[in-house]
């Protein structure tokens, strides 16, 4: 039987949308309740494909979907480059297909596209570091995401742009982690142990917070923000971790993606154009991330994905 | 004499080299990388290795392989944490009977390794490589993906501290040294070995193959548990990922200490130190801010560095043994004359 | 005697019946599963795997294992796009890929056969540092990685790659011909007796005057260039070259190879039956997709024809032997 | 098949000692339909030595898998005592007694020779292994039961051939209490050390042990027997008391026809004929020193002295699989660049001891054992393989040496022992080599394939080749060499010619402190 929400329950009457979908890590099994929630809104069925990180079986998943005559297609691509083939396959099948979170090579080839904006939300860490920094020197350690991610790469990019030209901000040491929590805490320990005077963490995903959280504790460091000794942690998702480490306050900046919104959307312009409508909203759509710190996060936590219930 | 040619492995010696090597290496770029702050940082980071690394020793010596550890350790702290009600990457707490949960799941699966591997009458490799993969599944399946928080009672062996020493290295060495003194010391151990050396001779001199199959593959999950209780103890949380490829880190610290993937031969003290290379390598590299690029590539030559030493020792001591041997015969014609 | 040889048919390749069955229950469990369409996506996502557990096959039979397909195929990948997007020219593009490959494969071959290192470790630390490389590579050429470092393959070698002729994936004959050929290298030349001799007993081969390290020199060279053509048809089936393409590949190759009823201790094993593995594994995950089933769930459905399948092939070998 | 010039067993009733230790009734074995036992009847008895002879694959070491409950026999029944065994499996086999010495040794390389002894029970009661302590009871086993001294301390993989047989055995009388197969013990065995294990063998039997002794050197009857057993094509054909048969009787029950003996061709090579090898001054960085010696063609020169001497290693450095230095000469041309590919081209060809490790594919096929040496002949320019040709020459090769096999296509490992080293032999010999080292070259064969090898030597002595034989069996290496070269300590001590030929002078310059 089709275990987990993925199955298709396609009523005969409702629309089915096929979500090719990436490898289920906690973001991604975020998203995918979003899309549900969406789903309900608009009274469709997904059909989920699980490329399990390997862009052939996406390709081949797609034409799967195709062939068992879902009327629309969301994908997910893993690989920017390879998946405008599929594209193109699907462009001329007729079969109406949009791309969310991460941009194919040419954005222009889906009708529609909605995505964070990676690269913004590398360039406001950056920025959150420099004010904290004001001027001093001000040690950093970076989690790198995942070279075979575009958004770990773009999420990098953006922050040393923005620190380009503020040198008192000193990347000290930056950790290939996979989004994997292990390598980021050794990362965190031994950055640690050779600055003892090392002033913030970069986190590309919240699902690293704890990771941070306990080699920080080890050493005493894990104080709240503005309390004396308090190492600063900028992360990025806006995942249940990274919503109550705000409230915590021991994070200083989370940087949420809008996955409400950018479910939402990609779901209701791909309906759109299965029913032959146009699009309402203009393509490409970078939703700009919600940052919250423990003095905003009171007012926006009904933005924060991560901090309704469940997550 | 004789018992240095086979007793004070060779391989030890040379990762001991390497170990040295690297050290002072990283010394000179990074000053007070042998800082006692670092050095128990390091111990502290290889403990989990060693420990797995320890029971895949058993494994290996005896002429097998398991490659289900890494799965079977993510299933054990996945099941352990359902029950204690965890479903929720930031929310929920551990108790304390997690840590009975882990323990008995990884025996269990261990163990089940070993009977399959018997009523299958198929080599260890296929058998592991199959639980590895449904292990996986049904740990993913209970968590469909997500991360789970490991808060609570789960984080105590993973973190606490006794006498200054971080308890998961006092663990670490624990286990290393027991199951050292297993395997010279006692006959289980030199039974493993033995099978490992021929198991045709094992099975015509009538030891009890199937029985003993069992009880190492049961310590290898054992192992591999501990293992990932310290880890995800330390860590405080549980992806999805957790685990995966933890039986290749495992299986290159065993096989970088000198035990030959063939069986019969190495040391549980060498895959212990293996394990502390590996960090080292890490470490090091963290502490120099090395290019993300270029990780892979270090550790990669590291290791090979590291079995071009054993070879060359083995070399040696080989040369030193025949010298020795002929002397053995010597003594072994003198015979007195009936 | 037809039973019987069917039944060696079977102790030969175990995957054979297993396949059958797959195929079976699920184009009667799930309509329009044994469509031409998804067979010929079986056969296309089959034939990278195939080609690169050919390669560890062979690596297998001379007892031995190669950790660094995986990489080598993503390697090859990315060198067949980089090459391709410089010259424009397909035939270098796809050249240099197999020459990436072969290198590569020389390299471990060299130092595995020559300078007696342990395979576990050179295939090792040949995965860490070909990756590594791809990497590189791919980000030098893409303008550190806006495209998460993924290269794109000349438009000419993309449309052979994702086109169909007489119902076939274009790549598939590729990979029967890979498949054809190594077969008959095993059965019917030196070079394929003396794998198996030297995977059945080195100092035998040796003391029969076989030049072990020069065969083992060969065989992962040999495997490596498999490994630069399964590259090509990985950049033509995605129409990039990928520096992660290999990922998933290792484990994949291990399982194709031993399930198809390779041993690792060398001595035995084949390209068909390798062939067959590889069809299993692509068909079974194929098949479960299309039912729904979550990826953790096939896994677990895997893990049981690997444990299961090789039985199949045990029990009729034996009944058919006393038959 | 029980015809041809069978006898009727005139049993010496096992009655004398009681009823027999252990009676195997109607045991029936075969392996993938090929009937290798067929209801096979067999007493032991308490304070006997019983000769088990037979020819390869006669079903000798079967048997004793059978009897040590490796193997579950088809049919028939195991009475131990008295009492039929229901579940009869090595365990059973041990708690009541009884232990193997197999024909394959059943070692350890990777242990001390003290664990390899002492394995089962190691711990002896305490939880752990005291290896000092282990070390010295075993020293102390050798002292007394072989008069052997050795350092048990020493891997087995360290061991020659010989001295690990040695080990075998003592692993073996250590567990037995009640009964001790022994197949094949002496293959590697020196005179002495064959005279030791005898003198144990009997203090055993006095002891009230029964034994079963598997061999195929027909002295070995008057010098341990009691009663001789004789199988042929898995039945007893033959069950007699020690002196009821001559030597041609027993020969003729194994083979199932007469075997006419093998005499050596009378006009022995002149001392003209061309020097074929010419070795001078050869010597390597382990073992071998200052080694001289000239094979003339159609010359049969052996080689005698104890295990350890080198002399597999001498034979192994002539042909370049070790390192050495010093001139070997090849019908007058220098032979220095050395590898087995290199001799085969020059015509010097090695059949060397070690079958199991250093010779056998055991899970590849007989046809593809007996071409390994020749790949070079059953393939083309191409490198493709010559299938048909190969078949043929192997069906040629399987009827010329009269090797026992189901087919070609056959697992080599599930040949007898015997039919093995005949195989391997095949393999050499049939390369029509100029030079041709034999290293124990009859070596667990039986007599019937003695005789053919002895003959193959003549004849390929007469057609003008030169031979170097290494033997441990003196009277067979008398009866096939012109000239006997002992060496002991990886150089060669005494020269004698037939007229010399004598076993003590041979011992004496093989194990003398001083040569
Ligand atoms: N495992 C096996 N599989 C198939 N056939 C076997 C197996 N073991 C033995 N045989 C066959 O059984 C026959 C008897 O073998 P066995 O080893 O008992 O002979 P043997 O009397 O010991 O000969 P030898 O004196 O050469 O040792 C042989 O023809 C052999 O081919
Ligand atoms: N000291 C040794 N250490 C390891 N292997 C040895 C040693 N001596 C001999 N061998 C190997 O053991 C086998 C038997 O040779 P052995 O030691 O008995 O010397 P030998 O003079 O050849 O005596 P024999 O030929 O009667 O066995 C050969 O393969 C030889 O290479
Ligand atoms: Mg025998
Ligand atoms: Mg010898």
């Amino acid at each position: 039987s089709g275990s987990g929400s993925g199955a298709s329950t396609s009523g005969a009457d409702k629309t089915t949308i096929g979500i090719s979908f990436e490898n289920g890590v906690g973001f991604r099994e975020g998203q995918k309740r979003f899309y549900q929630i969406a789903a309900k809104k608009l009274n469709v069925s997904l059909e989920f494909q699980v490329a399990q990180n390997d862009a052939q079986r996406q390709s081949s998943q797609i034409k799967t979907m195709v062939s068992q005559g879902d009327q629309g297609i969301i994908i997910l691509p893993l690989d920017p480059v390879a998946i405008e083939a599929d594209i193109k396959t699907l462009n001329t099948a007729k079969v109406p297909v949009t791309t969310v979170d991460v941009a194919p090579k040419d954005v222009n080839s889906v009708k529609f596209h909605v995505g964070s904006d990676p690269l913004a939300d590398g360039k406001a860490a950056a920025a959150e570091f420099v004010k904290l920094a004001d001027g001093k020197p001000f040690k950093i350690v970076e989690m790198q995401g995942a070279l075979n991610s575009n958004t770990g790469v773009a999420r990098s990019k953006g922050l040393h742009d923005g620190l380009t030209g503020h040198d008192n901000v000193q990347i000290v040491s930056i950790v290939p982690t996979d989004w994997k929590p292990e390598p980021a805490l050794t990362g965190i320990q031994n950055a640690l142990q050779t600055h003892s005077d090392l002033a913030g963490i970069y986190l590309p995903t919240d699902g690293q917070i704890p990771a941070a959280y306990s080699a920080l504790s080890a050493v005493n460091k894990k104080v709240k923000v503005g309390e004396p000794g308090h190492v600063a942690i900028v992360s990025i998702d806006g995942d249940p971790n990274g919503c109550q480490g705000v409230k915590d306050a021991y994070v200083d900046l989370d940087l949420a993606t809008d996955v409400p919104n950018m479910t939402l959307h990609s779901l209701q312009q791909t309906v759109n154009l299965v029913q032959g409508k146009p699009v309402s909203i203009k393509s490409p759509e970078y939703l700009p991330s919600i940052a919250v710190t423990p003095s905003t996060i009171a007012a926006n936590e009904s933005k924060v994905w991560g901090c309704s219930q469940g997550g | 004499m004789q018992r240095f040619s086979s007793r004070l492995s060779p391989q030890i010696v040379s990762v001991l080299g390497v170990i040295v090597i690297v050290i002072v290496i990283f010394s000179i770029l990074s000053p007070g990388f042998l800082a006692l702050g670092n050095v128990s940082n390091l111990l502290l980071q290889a403990s989990s290795t060693a420990i797995a690394a320890s029971g895949m020793t058993l494994v290996i010596m005896a002429g097998w392989i398991d490659l289900s550890i890494g799965s079977l350790m993510s299933l054990a702290v996945t099941i352990a944490l359902a029950a204690a009600g965890v479903t929720s990457a930031a929310y929920g707490s551990s108790s304390i009977w997690t840590y009975f949960i882990v323990i008995g799941v990884s025996i269990a699966g261990g163990a089940l390794n070993g009977v399959l591997i018997w009523a299958l009458k198929v080599q260890p490799l296929l058998v592991t490589l199959g639980t590895m993969t449904i292990f996986s599944g049904i740990a993913l399946h209970i968590t469909s993906a997500g991360n789970r928080s490991a808060s609570g009672p789960i984080q105590y062996l993973g973190r606490a501290v006794v006498f200054g020493i971080p308890l998961p290295v006092i663990v670490a060495v624990v286990v290393v040294v027991v199951i050292a003194f297993l395997l010279r010391r006692t006959p289980f151990g030199r039974y493993v070995t033995a099978i490992g050396g021929s198991e045709r001779s094992a099975r015509e001199t009538g030891l009890p193959i199937n029985r003993l199959r069992i009880v190492v593959f049961a310590i290898s999950g054992l192992c591999a548990g501990i293992a990932g209780i310290i880890t995800v103890g330390q860590v405080g949380t549980m992806q999805s990922t957790f685990g995966v490829g933890f039986e290749f880190t495992v299986i290159t610290a065993v096989v970088v200490g000198g035990t030959s993937l063939t069986g019969g031969k190495g040391s549980v003290i060498g895959s212990a130190l293996g394990a502390i290379l590996l960090t080292l390598i890490d470490n090091g590299l963290n502490r120099v801010n090395a290019s993300v690029y270029i990780y892979d590539v270090i550790t990669g030559l590291v290791l090979l560095v590291a079995v071009l030493t054993d070879s060359v020792v083995m070399g040696r001591i080989r040369r030193m043994n025949v010298r020795i041997r002929q002397a053995g015969l010597e003594r072994s014609q003198k015979t007195p004359s009936t | 005697m037809i039973r019987s040889s069917l039944g060696s048919l079977v102790r030969k390749a175990p995957m054979v019946p297993v396949l059958i069955i797959i195929l079976v229950v699920f184009s009667i469990i799930s309509r329009g599963f044994l469509s031409v369409f998804s067979i010929q996506s079986i056969l296309l996502d089959a034939s990278v795997l195939t080609v690169a557990a050919l390669g560890g096959m062979l690596v297998f039979l001379v007892s031995g294992i190669d950790l660094s397909v995986g990489a080598t195929v993503a390697g090859a990948s990315v060198t067949a796009a980089i090459v391709g997007q410089l010259t424009h020219n397909p035939g270098l593009s796809l050249g240099s890929a197999l020459l990436i490959g072969g290198v590569i494969g020389a390299i471990n071959g060299a130092l595995i056969g020559f300078a007696k290192f342990v395979p576990f470790i050179v295939t090792l630390a040949m995965l860490l540092v070909v990756t590594a490389l791809a990497y590189l590579a791919a980000a030098a050429y893409s303008g550190q990685g806006a495209t998460a470092g993924s290269v794109p393959m000349l438009d000419s070698i993309l449309a052979f790659g994702q086109g169909v002729t007489f119902g076939l994936p274009n790549l598939f004959p590729t990979v029967i011909v890979a498949v054809i050929v190594i077969a008959l290298v095993l059965y019917f030349t030196r070079f394929g007796r003396q794998i198996r001799l030297v995977g059945q007993n080195e100092d035998a081969a040796r003391f029969n005057g076989l030049n072990v390290p020069l065969i083992k020199f060969f065989v992962y060279t040999l495997a490596g260039v498999l490994s630069g053509i399964a590259g090509c048809l990985l950049g033509m089936r995605l129409g990039a070259g990928n520096p992660a393409g290999g990922d998933s590949l290792l484990l994949q190759v291990i399982t194709a190879v031993i399930i198809g009823g390779t041993t690792l201790l060398g001595g035995h094993g084949g390209a068909i039956r390798t062939l067959f593995g590889a069809l299993v594994i692509v068909a079974l995950t194929q098949g479960l997709s299309t039912i729904g089933f979550q990826f953790w769930d096939q896994n677990i459905v895997l893990g049981f024809v690997i444990l299961l399948g090789t039985q199949i092939g045990r029990l009729w070998g034996t009944s058919s032997r006393t038959a | 098949m029980t015809d041809n010039g069978s006898v009727t067993t005139t049993s010496a009733s096992p009655g004398e000692s009681g009823t027999p230790l252990m009676r195997l009734s109607g045991i029936s074995k075969s392996f993938d339909g090929t009937t290798v036992l067929k209801s096979m009847d067999l007493d032991v008895v308490r304070g006997e030595i019983l000769i088990l002879l037979g020819e390869n694959g006669a079903g000798k070491s079967t048997l004793k898998n059978i009897m040590c409950g490796l193997l579950a026999p088809d049919g028939g029944s195991i009475e131990f005592q008295g009492t039929v065994q229901t579940e009869w499996n090595p365990r059973k086999a041990k708690e009541l007694g009884l232990a193997a010495i197999h024909q394959e040794l059943s070692l350890f390389p990777n242990l001390s020779v003290a664990e390899n002894v002492n394995m089962i029970g190691l711990g002896n009661g305490r939880g752990y292994v005291e290896t000092k302590d282990l070390e010295r009871r075993t020293n102390a086993m050798f002292q007394d039961l072989l008069e052997i001294g050795i350092d048990s301390s020493i891997l087995v993989a360290e061991l020659p051939l010989a001295t690990r047989q040695l080990v075998e055995i003592v692993k073996a009388i250590r567990t037995a209490s009640s009964v001790l197969v022994l197949d094949e013990p002496t293959t590697s065995l020196s005179i002495q050390e064959r005279r030791q294990l005898f003198t144990a063998m009997r203090r055993l039997r006095d002891n009230g042990y029964a034994l079963v002794h598997v061999t195929h050197f027909l002295e070995e009857i008057e010098a341990v027997g009691d009663r001789v057993a004789i199988m042929r094509d898995g039945e007893l054909v033959a069950l007699n008391t020690k002196n009821e048969l001559t030597v041609p009787q027993i020969e003729q029950l194994m083979v199932g026809r007469e075997l006419a003996a093998v005499s050596r061709p009378e006009t022995p090579p002149h001392d003209g004929a061309p020097v074929v090898l010419d070795v001078s001054d050869l010597g390597d960085a382990a073992l071998l020193h200052d080694i001289n010696l000239s094979v003339r063609s159609g010359e049969v020169v052996g080689i005698a002295g104890l295990s350890g001497a080198g002399r597999s290693e001498l034979m192994q450095a002539l042909v370049g699989l070790r390192a050495a230095h010093g001139d070997v000469k090849l019908e007058g041309r220098r032979f220095n660049r050395r590898s087995v590919v290199a001799g085969v081209q020059r015509g010097i060809v090695l059949v060397s001891e070690d079958r199991r490790t250093e010779q056998a594919f055991l899970e590849r096929t007989v046809l593809e054992n007996l071409t390994a040496s020749m790949l070079g002949r059953v393939s083309n320019k191409l490198g493709l393989m010559r299938l048909g040709k190969e078949r043929q020459l192997v069906g040629e090769l399987i009827k010329k040496f009269g090797v026992r096999t189901d087919s070609a296509n056959a697992e080599f490992g599930s040949m007898s022992g015997g039919n093995q080293q005949k195989a391997i032999l095949a393999r050499w010999l049939s390369l029509s080599p100029k030079v041709c080292l034999l290293d124990e070259p009859t070596k667990g064969i039986d007599v019937g394939a003695k005789a053919e090898v002895q003959r193959t030597i003549f004849e390929l002595a007469s057609t003008g080749v030169g031979l170097l034989v290494v033997s441990s069996d003196l009277p067979e290496l008398f009866h096939v060499s012109d000239r006997i070269l002992v060496m002991k300590g990886g150089t060669i001590t005494a020269e004698l010619h037939r007229s010399e030929f004598d076993a003590t002078t041979i011992l004496r310059a093989a194990s003398s402190e001083k040569a």
